[in-house]
């Protein structure tokens, strides 16, 4: 299997690291090459390190209710960066309070958001789904 | 003898604050003294400070809520909510996190995109934004006393603002309030920021408006062996007490066993009390505040219910000064006011079936005491002896060094090299000790407890014992046995 | 010895059972042999008797809610819903009160009219006119085993319908189901009448379908004190005993104070088992219920959930086999099946908490055990020695003589000279011991226990006290204090 | 002030003897003359106790949920004994779960009772009706 490279990053004023390291060890033992940001990180970050390191994957994280205002403009930004192919996944609370779940999911991918993860995914929920979209990226984009 | 020589000249600091009020608009209201003959002239019962000390004599638990939307009369709603359905006896005003980050330009457009959209766009109240006549409002509005928590490592604004307009408690520390909260700011910044406020707070007090502290027990909510966050609530109440705070309340996160969390909560008090009397402030009026878990919570209502009372029986049995409270929705998001009153009722019931009953003495409890206590003086001794005479050197080299290691931290500031797990009964031990300066039978003690409960789950204690800890509670458990 | 002089003949019981099964039409579907081969068909974790021993091994702690509604599918729907969505390790029938009175004809109106106004019109499922098939059904549509739950002085037709369809436990006794349930019944019918229950249940052991057997421990839910609930288990058990019941659950109603209620829990099991014993059953598998607060609750929900986690924290750390779940809507009216296994998650989520740690072993609790089972002791032995041989002659004239005497008890059998009130600590003490005969030191620790709270309280002990501990709990307390 | 004579009970197969044994007390230290039939109590036990003691009021008690089958002809059957100025109360959980209490009320007022009283009633919350409606009673039939 060909390594695949994934960013994460926990976008904005957001400091929630405890998400973020169990999915930095829980990916990297999937086999993934793992590029973690960390937390309290700006849009530029996350498309810096994806440049650089010619990443397949950018799985951002907000838990801390900003998610909305934090991502604003980040797919244009990225695709004016050139990565228009790269997948971009969102998961944790992404707004303020418990809205219905079908009204956040179509908001964020209205965003430009591939996939859009619910409070509580583990890494078993979505790992199928990522290795199917990379896989299916990797097909079309080679 | 006092270590006075630690305490900001306020000449030094009038000076600073001439910078502080002009980072945002708002600045220009503040006028302290005003502020301190408000607070003076607030009756008993709606003093912060004094309503814990008055508890603490009486032997019974405060319950307190968190609580913070952006618009300022929808919070002041949502406080009288909490306050009359939820019968809080103690109030919070939670800031949202662009303040916290000091980006009030951010938390301007949220507050206003708020307004317009009838619903919440910040996870909190932007106080900075709403200014000191309106933050007065709030205090004038409730009828119990109402608290500034939030997260800041720079805080000096929304001290300046918040105790001008009359808020007689300010959480938070130049420890607790960056190694949990932030990522790149030097604890030296973060620790003399928090400098400055407390030299404020203790400027109200010398005025005779009494001012309670609160450093932020919990950290990062997950795991926190007791003698670490011990460790940092010792150095902050230093700290404070070095600039004249005289009412300060010590928090300690729930971590779910019951002798140890009983423990923690008894050697909070009597450790701080040792430190600040050989510091030579014995006149310090110490309580303590007990935090229901703060890990994951599970998404079921009424498992979290569960969870909640857990905690509310820990605080009675321990008998915390005040118990901060968790909702039904806490891993649904941000709680409807229904649901953070339910909280404080779950609580409030749990409270005063227990309030006449004590966590029984025994030698497993006193075993328990003994080994906090000796963690923690390692950490704190070690600490204190970096610092050589200045607290806040001490507590900056202890972090740089792994003294103190606050697991899972985001900051850079933090070595970040130990790892807590469970044992056999749930009590949270060390996996990793980092550089934790620990005598080897201490050492020993943790390896052999972790060693038991891999013998009960017939594995080697191992990270993943640790993720398993981190969803246990979430998943309806205390110790995430493997399935 | 075994005391097999007490056991009924069979064949006398047969004869009574041709009587007995033509009280109501649905007795002649009544085939007991083929009732025991399908017991034994039944897998161990759908048999109650055998999944308690089973718990008892492990140590842990099973959920069982109270449920019933008339209309059968209604009925099979609910016990599915708690099974899945309230995740209960054991299920429950719970019969509605005409059929407890053998009101088999008002039973039936109701049965009807609810099936007819789609809403049930009586408070539980009537079984005895369901008949055996249709009980058949709700055992082969649940996965986890059922008991049957009533209140009924005579319950043999239900007993004979119930264990022919394979339900595997039947609650009650001669006693337990006669003091807190009925008015005018004389003790001797009751216990003849459940001592061919007992008996019927022996039959079916001696064919080797297991049967557990439950006296009703918490009898009229109200401050009742260990001893005289402890009492009556006991006597109940030896009356099993003796025909032939090989598995009982031993029950005891929460009072509140931890020490007491752990106390309590631990000599229900010891003290019986040492009776057992010398009576000559060795082999009996004895088992304890603790049945969460059965007085007054709360009507708030979230206040509820407190009183049903206190509940749990106690069953968990006392290690009763299993605990009976309150719901938050107890003092609403009969709960929806939300509700229901809301209560069953909130008290799961505690048990497993809470499932690895002991309460203390201290001074505190092992006086309390000698207390209770001195008390216990001097009841039960009294009673024995009363019935000179004969364990039903002694538990009727004991209650004659009030020397076993259940406070607020409706029966006319019952002396009710005693009084219960709740000492400073929330234990349940004696406010007046009637006719109990009790040790000079034991009468005056209670007069000693309620004259300390008097002082506390600024006034005598007296029937306020006792009113003000009743309401207590639903307004949100533990001791009835004056306002 | 005259003395007033209540005949109390928990009507049907009922056993809840609790609130009961409460309400006896706090009624005669309320100064009335109480009539406590206990649990268990049919219609026909209530009347004969009201000729009997010439009883002003009647209390019934219904907690267990079959009040709605108990008390129907209560109020004829009080009519037909000449009853018919007996005040007539109700109070507890008068039918199965939880029901919109406004149906209840009108549903046991249309069975002829005077007032009917929800779960957790107080003493101290009903008194002070119960004395009005008495003196009342009294004016008109005397
Ligand atoms: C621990 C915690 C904290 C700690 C964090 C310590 C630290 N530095 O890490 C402290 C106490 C400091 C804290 C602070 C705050 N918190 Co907080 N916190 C929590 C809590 C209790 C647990 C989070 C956690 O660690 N979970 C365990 C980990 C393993 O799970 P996870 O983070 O959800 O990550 C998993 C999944 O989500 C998924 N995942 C994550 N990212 C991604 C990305 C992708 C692409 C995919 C597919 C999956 C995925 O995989 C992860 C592993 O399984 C939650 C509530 C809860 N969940 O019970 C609240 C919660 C997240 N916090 C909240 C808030 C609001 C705050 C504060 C603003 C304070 C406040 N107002 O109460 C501050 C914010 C500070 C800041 N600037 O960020 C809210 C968010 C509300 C909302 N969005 O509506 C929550 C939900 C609590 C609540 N109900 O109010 N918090
Ligand atoms: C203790 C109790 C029992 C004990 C009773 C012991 C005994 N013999 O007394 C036991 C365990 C035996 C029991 C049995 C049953 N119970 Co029960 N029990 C309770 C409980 C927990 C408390 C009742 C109590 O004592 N309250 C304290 C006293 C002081 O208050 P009170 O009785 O309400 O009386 C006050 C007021 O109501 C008022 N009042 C009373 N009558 C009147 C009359 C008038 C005119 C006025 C103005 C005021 C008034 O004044 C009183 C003093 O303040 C309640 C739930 C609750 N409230 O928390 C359930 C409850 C009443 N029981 C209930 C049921 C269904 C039963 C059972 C059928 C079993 C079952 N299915 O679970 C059996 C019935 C047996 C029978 N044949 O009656 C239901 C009734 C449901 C409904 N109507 O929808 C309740 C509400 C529980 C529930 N949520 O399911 N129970």
């Amino acid at each position: 299997m060909a390594e695949y490279t994934l960013i994460l990053g926990v976008i904005g004023s957001d400091v929630h690291a405890v998400g973020n390291k169990v999915l930095e060890v829980a990916l990297e033992e999937a086999g993934f090459h793992v590029v973690n940001l960390g937390v309290l990180v700006s849009q530029q970050e996350f498309i810096e390190a994806a440049i650089e390191t010619d990443a397949d994957a950018i799985l951002v994280t907000s838990l801390y209710g900003h998610g909305e205002i934090d991502c604003r403009g980040l797919k244009d930004a990225l695709i004016e960066a050139g990565l228009d192919d790269v997948l971009l996944y969102i998961g944790g609370y992404l707004v303020i309070g418990s809205q219905r779940w079908e009204d956040v999911e179509d908001k964020f991918r209205a965003m430009g958001f591939d996939r859009v993860y619910p409070p509580g995914t583990m890494v078993e929920d979505f790992l199928p789904q990522l290795r199917a979209d990379l896989a299916r990226q990797r097909g079309e984009s080679h | 003898m006092k270590n006075l020589h630690n305490q900001l000249d306020w000449d030094a600091v009038e000076e600073e604050r001439q910078e502080v009020l002009t980072q945002w608009p708002t600045g220009s209201e503040v006028d302290y003294e005003e502020g301190a003959r408000y607070i003076r002239s607030l009756p008993r019962s709606r003093n912060f400070a004094l309503c814990l000390q008055d508890a603490k004599e009486k032997g019974i638990t405060l319950t307190q809520p968190r609580a913070g939307v952006p618009v300022a009369v929808d919070h002041l709603d949502l406080l009288r909510f909490l306050q009359n359905e939820g019968e809080a006896d103690l109030l919070p005003t939670t800031i949202d996190s662009y303040t916290r980050q000091n980006r009030y330009q951010e938390a301007e457009q949220g507050l206003e995109e708020s307004r317009r959209e009838g619903r919440a766009l910040l996870n909190g109240f932007p106080a900075v934004n709403h200014g000191v006549d309106t933050n007065r409002r709030i205090i004038d509005g409730t009828k119990v006393p109402v608290q500034i928590r939030h997260g800041t490592p720079d805080a000096r604004l929304l001290a300046e603002i918040t105790l001008a307009a009359g808020f007689t408690a300010f959480e938070g520390g130049g420890i607790s309030y960056n190694i949990p909260y932030a990522k790149q700011v030097p604890l030296e910044a973060s620790i003399r920021h928090w400098q400055y406020i407390d030299r404020l707070a203790g400027r109200y007090q010398e005025l005779g408006a009494d001012i309670n502290r609160e450093p932020f027990g919990p950290l990062t909510g997950t795991l926190v062996p007791p003698c670490v966050s011990h460790s940092v609530a010792i150095l902050e109440a230093l700290l404070a007490a070095e600039q004249g705070v005289k009412h300060i309340t010590l928090g300690y996160g729930q971590c779910g066993n019951l002798v140890q969390d009983t423990a923690a909560v008894q050697t909070l008090n009597r450790l701080a009390q040792e430190y600040l009397e050989q510091a030579g402030f014995p006149d310090v009026v110490l309580t303590t505040v007990f935090h229901q878990w703060m890990g994951g919570f599970p998404s079921d209502e009424a498992r979290a219910f569960g969870v909640i009372s857990v905690g509310a029986a820990a605080a009675a049995l321990a008998r915390a000064t005040k118990v901060i409270v968790k909702t039904p929705h806490e891993a649904l998001g941000i709680p409807s006011k229904e649901a953070n009153a339910e909280g404080l009722r779950t609580t409030k019931q749990v409270l005063n079936m227990l309030k006449d009953q004590m966590f029984p003495e025994t030698d497993a409890l006193e075993q328990e005491r003994m080994m906090i206590s000796r963690e923690t003086k390692a950490l704190v001794d070690r600490a204190l002896e970096l610092g050589d005479g200045s607290t806040a050197a001490g507590a900056v080299r202890a972090f740089a060094a792994g003294v103190v290691d606050v697991p899972f931290a985001p900051s850079r500031m933090n070595a970040g090299k130990t790892m807590p797990a469970r044992d056999n009964e749930g009590a949270v031990r060390f996996l990793s000790t980092g550089n934790l300066p620990f005598a080897k039978d201490i050492l020993d003690f943790h390896r052999d407890c972790l060693a038991r409960r891999g013998e009960t789950e017939g594995r080697k204690p191992s990270f993943q014992m640790v993720v398993d800890d981190i969803y246990a509670i979430g998943k309806g458990m205390l110790v995430g046995r493997p399935r």
